[in-house]
């Protein structure tokens, strides 16, 4: 589904990586890997179009993915490090704002994420006053409602107890089980039941330049 | 048309639950209106002349102080980032921010400008040139305050820069507008200025979406 | 800082004796409140003599005098109450200074308001930038931060102490405001309508006045007790005596 | 004492590299300057009467927006937090903030303020009762914002409270220091003038603090 | 060197505690545990004082805290969920700072910290255009610096990648073998070698109510 050629990309004179390139395709999870700084959410941002500054070609479905952004996007769901909730606004004012903007979040009502997510009962509280973690679950409250098929996920784990890594790695393998692709980065040991995940790793990418 | 409606209705709740409120529009102006006759003069025939042109230029400075904010949260905490890999019309986010910053500056503004008028003795002939000047002139204000604000959005150092780029966009605005109050305070005929008005926003409205669109996404994927 | 206060100090820091106190006080000062004023407004009103410049507008004086006046004592109590708080550390003096707010702010916005009705005949203009006038204005913007800031903690106890700094801070600040505001005025408008230099009121004019004055300050005393009952209440509402106060009723 | 030193200098470097910068105090002066003559009038003589006024009045507010920062970018990151829980007096670092918004803020304005007064038409007997009135009056313009942000820095729904809790504490610096240049411009002795903003300047430096410190702990442990 | 007794604390008519008690002493590691929202960071600040909204007490080497709070805060290090990190500074302007702050994070110097924390050769750019880690590790090179006795940290593990994961706990397995105290929150199965860790649940605390 996406395919990356040639991919080079320098920030501050520091060669991130280059002639990086990889092929995901339906039911994959692509993991990517790599020390602090070398360059994961950079791959990811470009991948999502956030990043022009990068050299190389970027395919997806087979066409060059500037030509079909269009049909990217609406294929596409990013979660980044930073999730997109807004502080001042409840739980659930939240998600209906989320669901607004991206028509794929429809796979449940927003009551029903909201209990999925663990927030029953937080409904009505701005944002400000939920923990980080709870913070956390209502943007990654977006994977429960996804029907979208590519999913881009930077470090989704940060922040969650163990019960919600585990709901949310749960998430993952129905996705990709049901012909999802993920691309995610995590420095947390991902557990795939019945899927075998690709890595790859950033490090000997910038090593090897 | 309703993604718009929920744009605005989003922007709108969000501003009024915002919390640094120190740049809020309505609160400047009326702030000129207590400081004004206390720095310069208490006399009402001192204050009814200046009026129309204080009125304006503070109308200018609360919208131009405002709109930085047009962008900056949602960029600040990755909402902006969503927006832009959404399959949502940009230009329909785009415009729903700027109908809800000039809904919260210029129109406010204008509501509340007849308290104003009050306060600065301006004379009872200004006060309606006054309300429809602003309600003309702070929609245009409001467009080029967003070019200026999605332009700079992804600057970590910004400085003073949106105010220098805004500030010769805002000018023809002060000088037709505070010209209409003057001479309806006069008792002078309006329609020559409100026209002015009435073209810069026609202009403005269709052109600026544009300009504000290309700007964002230059800005934030630099 | 650790004074030795007399034993009733202490005794007013219990809620409990608080609430007791106020049962007992309140059905009198409502009582006098309401003859008081009763009798001055009747008295004023009806049968005090027509002013010969102002004819019968200058009435309003009987409510504009008094709640100018109130305006400015209840700021002076909301303060004290407020610094006694902070450092005594006590909590009934934050909730007598939070019940003084409203009151202190309804009086200001009265007397404004009066103020206003009465400057369109005499002077031929609501407002005017004149001195009292400002620095009443003042004064009612800070009763409007003190209430704002106190509501927009949603901790209780910070929202106290951050009204009692607002309000010793503002404190500091009114005899700055008067004098300048005072000073500022007779320096650009000359001899305005300066409200010091009444002509000698007669008996009959200024009797029913000190009677309204007496009455509004009673006024004051019994809803400022009955706020700071139901705000006890609400507060103590774990307490043990609340619970089976609730029981009895 | 060197702790303060590093202090001012941290918060003059963060000022340096502020990108949020429209709320900038010289900024919104020189903006002022510009768009007054242009909105209310061009003519020398009604300008000239004006400037000492409008030069406080812009004055001050330019102090009264960017008081809310003191404080607020380092609630944000944590870093407020870090000072409250170090050993370092709170009373020197509220001292250092303070100062340092009063370099970027009153002490600029008045380095500055001759060039406003010329663009206004100030007579020149004015220029130096203003420059001598800011910098006597500022200081305490920093000191009382600083409280405002103080108490309101942990709120998450302020509002405008901030503008609210401030502005009665302005107006006598206002009243007094547009009454020395006005003095000073028709020739009259200032001294008087500049005694009383000298009166509550040496107040609020012995008071504030106290409040100040009071406020941010009140307002970060809510 | 901590004791806590009968600790309550409410918020939005929650109760997250009550009658919370602890003891700390030299030489222990103190994880506070539970799920997203059941008031780990909650109970980290009221020790910190950052928070008042509580009931109870809290004895800081047997007198209680109020009155020693000074001292108390000669001998903590606090990193909380932000860690004071100013974007627009350096990581060395920023450590400067830090060391400034507080002086007890005086056993190396800035650069040595710099190099320790992995960040060598970035010390000159801004904090804004280093990776979500990479800023995390300037705010965590307090750690390196510390002299101070008892720390107070709240998932300081988040965004690190595994060898920073190791590094820190490495240090915190150094601090208290050599006496110190250390109370910390995180989701990751913390591993401290030749250490015992002590454990409290908050999850247990809020449903004993
Ligand atoms: C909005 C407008 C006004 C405001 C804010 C205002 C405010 C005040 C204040 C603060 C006082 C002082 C009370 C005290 O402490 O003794 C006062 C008293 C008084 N006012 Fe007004 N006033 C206003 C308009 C007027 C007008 C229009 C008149 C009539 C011409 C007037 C006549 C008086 C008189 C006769 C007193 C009693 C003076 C004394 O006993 O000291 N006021 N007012
Ligand atoms: N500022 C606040 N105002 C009101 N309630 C708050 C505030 N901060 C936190 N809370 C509430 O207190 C509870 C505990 O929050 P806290 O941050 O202590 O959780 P936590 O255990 O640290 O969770 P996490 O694992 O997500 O970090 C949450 O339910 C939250 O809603
Ligand atoms: N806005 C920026 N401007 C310039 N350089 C940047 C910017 N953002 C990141 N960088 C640089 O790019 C490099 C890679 O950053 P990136 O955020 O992609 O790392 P990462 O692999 O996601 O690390 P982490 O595991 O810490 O999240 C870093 O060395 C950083 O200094
Ligand atoms: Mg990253
Ligand atoms: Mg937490």
């Amino acid at each position: 589904m996406l395919e990356v050629k040639n991919l080079f990309c320098e920030r501050d004179e520091r060669v991130l990586f280059g002639g990086l390139g990889f092929t995901v395709n339906r039911g994959e999870v692509l993991q990517i890997e790599g020390q602090n700084g070398s360059g994961k959410t950079t791959l990811l941002r470009i991948l999502c179009g956030l990043t022009e500054a990068y050299e190389g070609d970027i395919f997806w479905q087979g066409r060059p993915i500037d030509e079909v952004r269009e049909a990217f996007f609406h294929a596409l769901l990013y979660v980044g490090h930073l999730a997109g909730v807004k502080a001042a606004m409840t739980a659930e004012e939240n998600l209906a704002w989320m669901m607004r903007l991206d028509p794929m979040l429809n796979k449940y009502s927003i009551a029903e994420a909201l209990d999925k997510v663990g927030l029953y009962g937080y409904e009505d509280v701005p944002c400000y006053a939920l923990s980080a973690g709870q913070q956390r679950r209502v943007g990654l409250a977006r994977l429960y409602l996804s029907t979208a098929p590519i999913w881009i996920l930077d470090e989704p784990f940060t922040a969650l107890d163990k019960k919600g890594v585990a709901e949310k790695e749960a998430l993952i393998a129905e996705h990709v089980n049901s012909g999802g692709v993920v691309i995610l980065t995590t420095h947390h040991n991902l557990q795939i039941p019945g899927k075998s995940i690709r890595y790859m790793n950033l490090d000997q990418q910038a090593s090897a330049q | 048309m309703s993604f718009l409606v929920a744009a605005i209705r989003r922007d709108l709740l969000l501003a009024f639950r915002r919390r640094n409120d120190i740049v809020n529009p309505l609160a400047f102006f009326l702030m000129v209106g207590v400081m004004f006759p206390l720095g310069v003069s208490p006399e009402a025939s001192v204050l009814s002349a200046l009026a129309p042109g204080v009125i304006w230029v503070a109308a200018l400075l609360a919208c131009l102080l405002s709109v930085d904010g047009i962008f900056r949260t949602d960029f600040d905490d990755g909402s902006l980032e969503q927006m832009l890999v959404s399959p949502q019309s940009l230009h329909q986010l785009v415009m729903a921010k700027v109908i809800c910053h000039w809904l919260i500056s210029g129109f406010c503004l204008a509501m509340i400008s007849p308290l104003l008028a009050m306060m600065l003795f301006l004379p009872g002939e200004g006060v309606m040139p006054l309300v429809l000047s602003l309600l003309l002139g702070t929609p245009a204000l409001s467009m080029f305050g967003a070019i200026g604000a999605a332009l700079t959005v992804g600057l970590r150092k910004g400085g003073v820069l949106i105010a220098l780029l805004v500030l010769p966009l805002y000018i023809p605005v002060l000088i037709f507008g505070s010209g209409t109050v003057q001479a309806g305070a006069m008792g002078l005929p309006i329609a020559g200025y409100l026209a002015l008005l009435g073209a810069i926003l026609v202009f403005s409205t269709l052109l600026s979406p544009f300009a504000i669109v290309a700007a964002l996404k230059i800005s934030v994927r630099s | 800082m650790k004074i030795k206060m007399p034993r009733w100090f202490y005794q007013l820091a219990s809620p409990r004796w608080f609430y007791d106190i106020t049962s007992m006080l309140l059905p009198w000062f409502s009582m006098i409140a309401l003859i008081l004023m009763i009798t001055g407004a009747v008295w004023g009103l009806v049968f005090a003599p027509e002013d010969y410049q102002q004819g019968n507008s200058y009435r309003i004086i009987y409510i504009h005098v008094p709640t100018a006046i109130l305006a400015q004592s209840c700021y002076m109590l909301m303060a004290v109450a407020g610094g006694i708080g902070l450092v005594w550390k006590m909590k009934m003096a934050h909730v007598v200074a939070k019940a003084c707010a409203p009151i202190g702010a309804s009086m200001a916005v009265l007397a404004l308001a009066t103020g206003a009705i009465w400057g369109k005949p005499t002077w031929g203009a609501w407002w005017v930038w004149d001195a009292r006038l400002t620095s009443m204005l003042v004064l009612l913007f800070l009763y409007i931060g003190v209430i704002a800031l106190t509501s927009a903690f949603e901790h209780v106890a910070s929202g106290d102490k951050a009204a009692a700094v607002l309000a010793l801070v503002g404190v500091v600040n009114i005899p700055i405001i008067k004098y300048s505001v005072e000073w500022w005025n007779t320096l650009h408008q000359g001899a305005t309508f300066t409200l010091t230099e009444k002509p000698a009121m007669p008996p009959e004019m200024w009797m029913p006045l000190l009677i309204m004055v007496i009455g509004f300050y009673c006024f004051f005393g019994a809803i400022l007790m009955s706020r700071a009952r139901t705000e006890v209440l609400q507060r103590e509402s774990r307490a043990d005596w609340v619970k089976s106060l609730v029981e009895q009723s």
